[in-house]
């Protein structure tokens, strides 16, 4: 289990051991999505992305 | 509270054959829990209800049911909606109250207390005797309230303010002077109207800059569950919708009040409540196509420096008229909160 | 056949980032029985599938699935559905056959089998080896054929006219020449397109006045369930509107024949198909507005004297695309016709 | 004919509050040739008319005119323009003729001879004398005659239809049956309607499939400017636009009959025509769009063997009515036939 | 300057296939002081002109110009008129300018002066060297400055907000804090968007809420021109429309400042500007309907208490690109300001 | 059980005996609705009514 700092609000986000790249978390304060990313055991979070939109203009 | 026979409660609804009152036949028509058993409409007694909805022109089995004045109401209802233009329901409130556990009122006659403002804007309700108690009930915020016999639903344009402002006044985040841009399609004036299709249609233009009657009913309903009041200024314009709302609420953070500050508030407040999707990340805004025919409302905050804009989007007349009264019912009955209320249509695009 | 764990079967989309592979998406996300575990979009490859459609904005729990390219395709499914632009399926149609039981195709690759016109209309089909077999399907007409690996959906305009034909051809009703008269929105055209909202907005015009490539596919489809055959002025024009399409067929019945003979022939080919709702008595005529967000095909046909005005609309993005593909799938596979494909949504109006 | 002082002619609006009567009166403020005398309304008697109208809101010198009821009409006029609903000027027929010269007529009433139609069609003009005589008058194929003083216009619809069949009809070139399936905007009902904008929004639909009086009028106009007589099929659809007519007519060339004598024929009938635009070379076909605002019809023919689909779009207000009606009166006082009808909007894209 | 022969005045125009840029082709080629003599387009480099422009489809003489690349540029023009996508002319103003008196460019590259926001929203603006000056210019507020050979003329949705607040900054009635809320149709993006007309239509939605260019440029221009500086909260919305703005600016009068001084501030700005129609008295509020096709801006100011809405609305590409171009040349070669500019399809209803 | 025709296509309609005025039944050929009406025992029927539409012009 890491214990990490949601990138917008700074809380506390709890991502589990057996989590995933790609998996998605919400900050539990905020709301904000996070998408985890591990590498050599060391999991981090980074924005998840957002929806996308073609509007032109 | 007693259940007609097959087990479903019996529901009337008044002034059923008006744009309210139609979604209101339609959602009932298809919920686990109500059967419609009475309908009303002055200038279409006597006809069959299937017959004269569109809405009922794909059901297999058009049912029997016809329409009736509303002086013709008989009988005891689980859960009378009234659907009638504003400044009816005072004039028959006693009587009608008689047959039922609840009224469910989508229109304005009960949603202000004070006098002086009820005069200027709601002069029937005074005019008219009433003994009973009422209720100003918004589904995500007001607490039930089972000794009052009329609840009232909010202002379609009211709610959809509401929602973009309750967080921040609840939480204490913003100064006093609120201004509220909204937009509205053309069926929240009604089915009788003057307006013309070709007048209205390739144009947008102000309905009412100063003066509407939800903005006292936006004020009240904010210092009710708030921290703080609102000074608003509240304008109306018209789009070349059918259906639809979005209301644009402009604020300024106090000193100090952060962008996670306002996304920790909307959050908290929202997350949770079926009906509320309040876009915690990023760039999604709401929008007016992916709420018509539902009851959902999209609700964003977006903060640059101290400057917040605050949106919500519903269908007027879904979440904010006959979807909002049957999740108000489903409260009220103790029914999961989005019986009859779940479209699959939901999410079609384009 | 082997259903996945948990006992829904695997489904892939092929062009699962466009218009009808949206619509596809949507509809198998809430279907009882398919899982959707592929979806291919070249230009979207690693983009989280539930990131990218607005249709999943108020989904819940969004999934992780992402986006692959086409060639990625590995593994079984039971159902591949392929929403890839026309010409696109006949290029890899070996490959993605041998991962696959059936692939309904939404595309035109298949519906036709005359080599003239194939080369004329549909040229990649005859350019790429195929040693398969493949069926043209029409929900409502055609026999199952599990022999066939490639299912072929009709073209939504194509469809929609032989709604308005069919029981007037297969019961030899009226004299051969037949003018169809299409109106489309501009959905119909796939996401990517050349015209611009401003240009297509407050107008009405041609589209395409002759050779239409649903022409053939509306003549073969008649002369294969009819006793007689008919010769087809098909003309198309353009909406301001996203979804839907109204196809009116004008005829002129044979000497002797009857307005009853024309309502028993419609009634007793359509009474009793879920989605063909036929208006059989009077004077309600079908709308763009009421199938759309549908699977349902409005149906109506309007005699006086020897001449006959027949009338369907569909949304073509449902029944005249992901919805009908669906609904062959839920035909192919032993399911309810209607499983996943009715919209609580139905009737709302106005 | 006298003319007024200041060297212009008077002009009378009956029905001038209504959608035809304010384009008139907006045509007829800038005619160099013609000033607006009296203009009647029996709701708005006594409003000042440039407070009325919306497309007053930009003149500088708002005129001090007000509006009067039919019945006070007085004094004489060069040329009274009817725009009263229809059924309504043949009621006061035998007075208005007194004051005027002329009475151009944008309603129906004087379009039919034939007295089984008339009763059918428009009733009223049987029901009360007239003893002056009328004229049908198309100002691009009928002659001017001088002795009528009723000049009855054609219907909008009708007109847009004839301008589609015309060639075809007068050199002879097609078989009899013919079908026009023709789209409107909705401005053509008038002010006062019951369909709701909310309602027209968003949908297409028939309006009539059969039995339009527009029908006789259009085999009767073609009679008598043609070799041969037509068998129409003529069907209506409402378009969610304000404004503007698309007529689709569908015919069959007889035999031998070529694609180039086609186009010799619609050549030689509309080249020199000031507002009949035909477009004579390609793939250019007419829309609603480009036509919208000005006194235009764009007008194509399109063969493919020996189908033939002719088109032809205007703006019912101007081509349809008002404008068609300033043209009719240009002709009659020898003023240019383009006098007050040259906007310089036409061309704005998009 | 020289004029061309027949005494017309040689024009030129940069970007000429886009909107704006035809827009200028259409409203120069029937200007009685201008000819075209250089239209320059990369990608239809050798079409004919009016074989491209929709907008020529209804011209009896189409002119033998074609299009050119835009380094063809040859020769003296008095005119030329740039509209280039933001960021191009930078590239080529070097070069461009010698060959004119004077460069009217629509585009934003020479509306900012402070190099931080150059860099930031113009950066291409800073990258190209140009040695010779240039000047902001709205042709109601700013002296003509006849060394200045670019005219840099507003952001159309920047100019429509200056005009519902210059009057009110300029004398100073208003606190700092302004909210202006705009919504705009889909021309303003160009011909190249990647927007689909079946995901603007039907809708209403947020296009950008904080941060857009024009911010910078509204906040300016009012400061140039004004006893006091605005803090300005500037939003942007989409309309399903293809043409038209209305920006609605919300403001607070400072202590003591009436509605009468409101009204006279507008008044006084406003009076006697040609296409500026200040809605004086009443009820008016500016729409889009009304102005689309026209150079004209409407504008009204509403006030209760210390609450100010003011409004104006324009055609983007007219007021708010070429038309506004055509009035700059017009002043700046001393020809009538209205010489162009008037159509007589203003008024038009509905 | 009443027999009674079609009042489009002539085909045989049975109205059930206990059938009560103003039930819809649909022609089983041509999807005809009639609308029972019942007098003093007896049966017949007429168009049903239908959909209203106001669409004005
Ligand atoms: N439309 C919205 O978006 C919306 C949203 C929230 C709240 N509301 C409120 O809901 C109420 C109904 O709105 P609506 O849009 O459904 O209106 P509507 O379309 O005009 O329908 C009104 C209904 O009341 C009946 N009625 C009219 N006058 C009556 C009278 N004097 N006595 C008894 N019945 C009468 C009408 O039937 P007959 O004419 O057939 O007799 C019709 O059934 C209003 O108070 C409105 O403010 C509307
Ligand atoms: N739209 C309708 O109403 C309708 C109705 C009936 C049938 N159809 C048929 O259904 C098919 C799809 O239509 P649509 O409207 O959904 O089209 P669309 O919106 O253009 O979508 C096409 C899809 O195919 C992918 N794609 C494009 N080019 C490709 C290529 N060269 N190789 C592989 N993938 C490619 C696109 O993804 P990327 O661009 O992300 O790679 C996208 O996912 C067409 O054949 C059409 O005729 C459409
Ligand atoms: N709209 C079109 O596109 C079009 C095209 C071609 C021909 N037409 C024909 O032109 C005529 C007028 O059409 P419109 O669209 O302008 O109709 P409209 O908008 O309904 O206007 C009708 C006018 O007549 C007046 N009026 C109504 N009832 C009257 C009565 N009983 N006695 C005297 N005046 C009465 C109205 O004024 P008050 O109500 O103020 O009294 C109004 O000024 C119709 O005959 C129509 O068929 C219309
Ligand atoms: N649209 C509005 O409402 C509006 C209002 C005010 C100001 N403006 C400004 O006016 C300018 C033009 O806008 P618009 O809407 O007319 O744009 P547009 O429709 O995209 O037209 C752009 C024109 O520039 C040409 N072009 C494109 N890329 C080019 C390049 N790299 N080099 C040279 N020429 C190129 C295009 O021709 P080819 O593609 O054929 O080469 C076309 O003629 C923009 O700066 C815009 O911000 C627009
Ligand atoms: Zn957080
Ligand atoms: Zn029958």
């Amino acid at each position: 289990m890491a214990s990490l700092n949601c990138l917008v609000c700074r809380s506390d986000i709890e991502v589990e051991e057996q989590a995933s790249t790609g998996e998605i978390v919400e900050c539990a304060s905020c709301g904000q999505e996070h998408e985890v990313q591990v590498e050599s055991q060391l999991v981090s979070i980074a924005l998840a992305p957002e929806i996308e939109e073609t509007w032109g203009e | 509270m007693t259940a007609s026979e097959g087990g479903k409660r019996r529901a009337a609804i008044l002034g059923g054959s008006g744009f309210t009152g139609a979604e209101l036949y339609r959602l009932l028509d298809r919920h686990p829990e109500f059967e419609v058993a009475f309908v009303s409409s002055e200038s279409k007694a006597g006809f069959p209800v299937d017959k004269y909805f569109i809405g009922s022109i794909h059901k297999k089995k058009p049912s029997s049911l016809k329409f009736s004045k509303a002086e013709e109401l008989d009988g005891h209802y689980d859960a009378i909606f009234s659907c009638l233009p504003t400044g009816q329901l005072p004039k028959i409130v006693q009587r009608v109250a008689q047959h039922t556990n609840y009224i469910f009122n989508v229109s304005g006659d009960y949603r202000l207390s004070d006098t002086e403002l009820l005069q200027k804007h709601y002069p029937e309700t005074l005019q008219h005797d009433y003994d009973g108690s009422f209720h100003y009930f918004i589904p995500e915020f007001c607490e039930i309230d089972r000794s009052a016999k009329i609840v009232n639903l909010p202002g379609c344009m009211a709610v959809a303010t509401i929602y973009t402002l309750y967080p921040l006044a609840a939480e204490g985040l913003i100064e006093p002077r609120v201004i509220t841009d909204a937009k509205t399609g053309s069926s929240g004036g009604g089915k009788s109207t003057t307006e013309h299709h070709a007048e209205r249609s390739q144009n947008f233009r102000a309905h009412k800059l100063h003066g509407h009657r939800h903005r006292p009913e936006i004020e009240h309903a904010l210092a009710l569950h708030s921290k703080q009041s609102v000074d608003l200024q509240f304008s109306v314009f018209s789009l070349d919708l059918p259906r639809g709302i979005m209301a644009t609420s402009y604020s300024y953070l106090k000193d100090g009040v952060t962008a996670a500050d306002v996304k920790k508030a909307f959050y908290s407040a929202y997350a949770g409540k079926p009906f509320l999707h309040y876009f915690s990340s990023g760039s999604s805004t709401p929008m007016i196509k992916t709420v018509v025919g539902t009851n959902i409302a999209e609700i964003g905050a977006y903060v640059e420096g101290r400057s917040c804009v605050s949106i919500a989007t519903i269908d007027n007349l879904l979440k904010g008229a006959a979807g909002q009264a049957l999740q108000a019912a489903n409260l009220y009955f103790g029914y999961p909160e989005e019986a009859g209320l779940q479209f699959n249509g939901e999410g079609a695009w384009p």
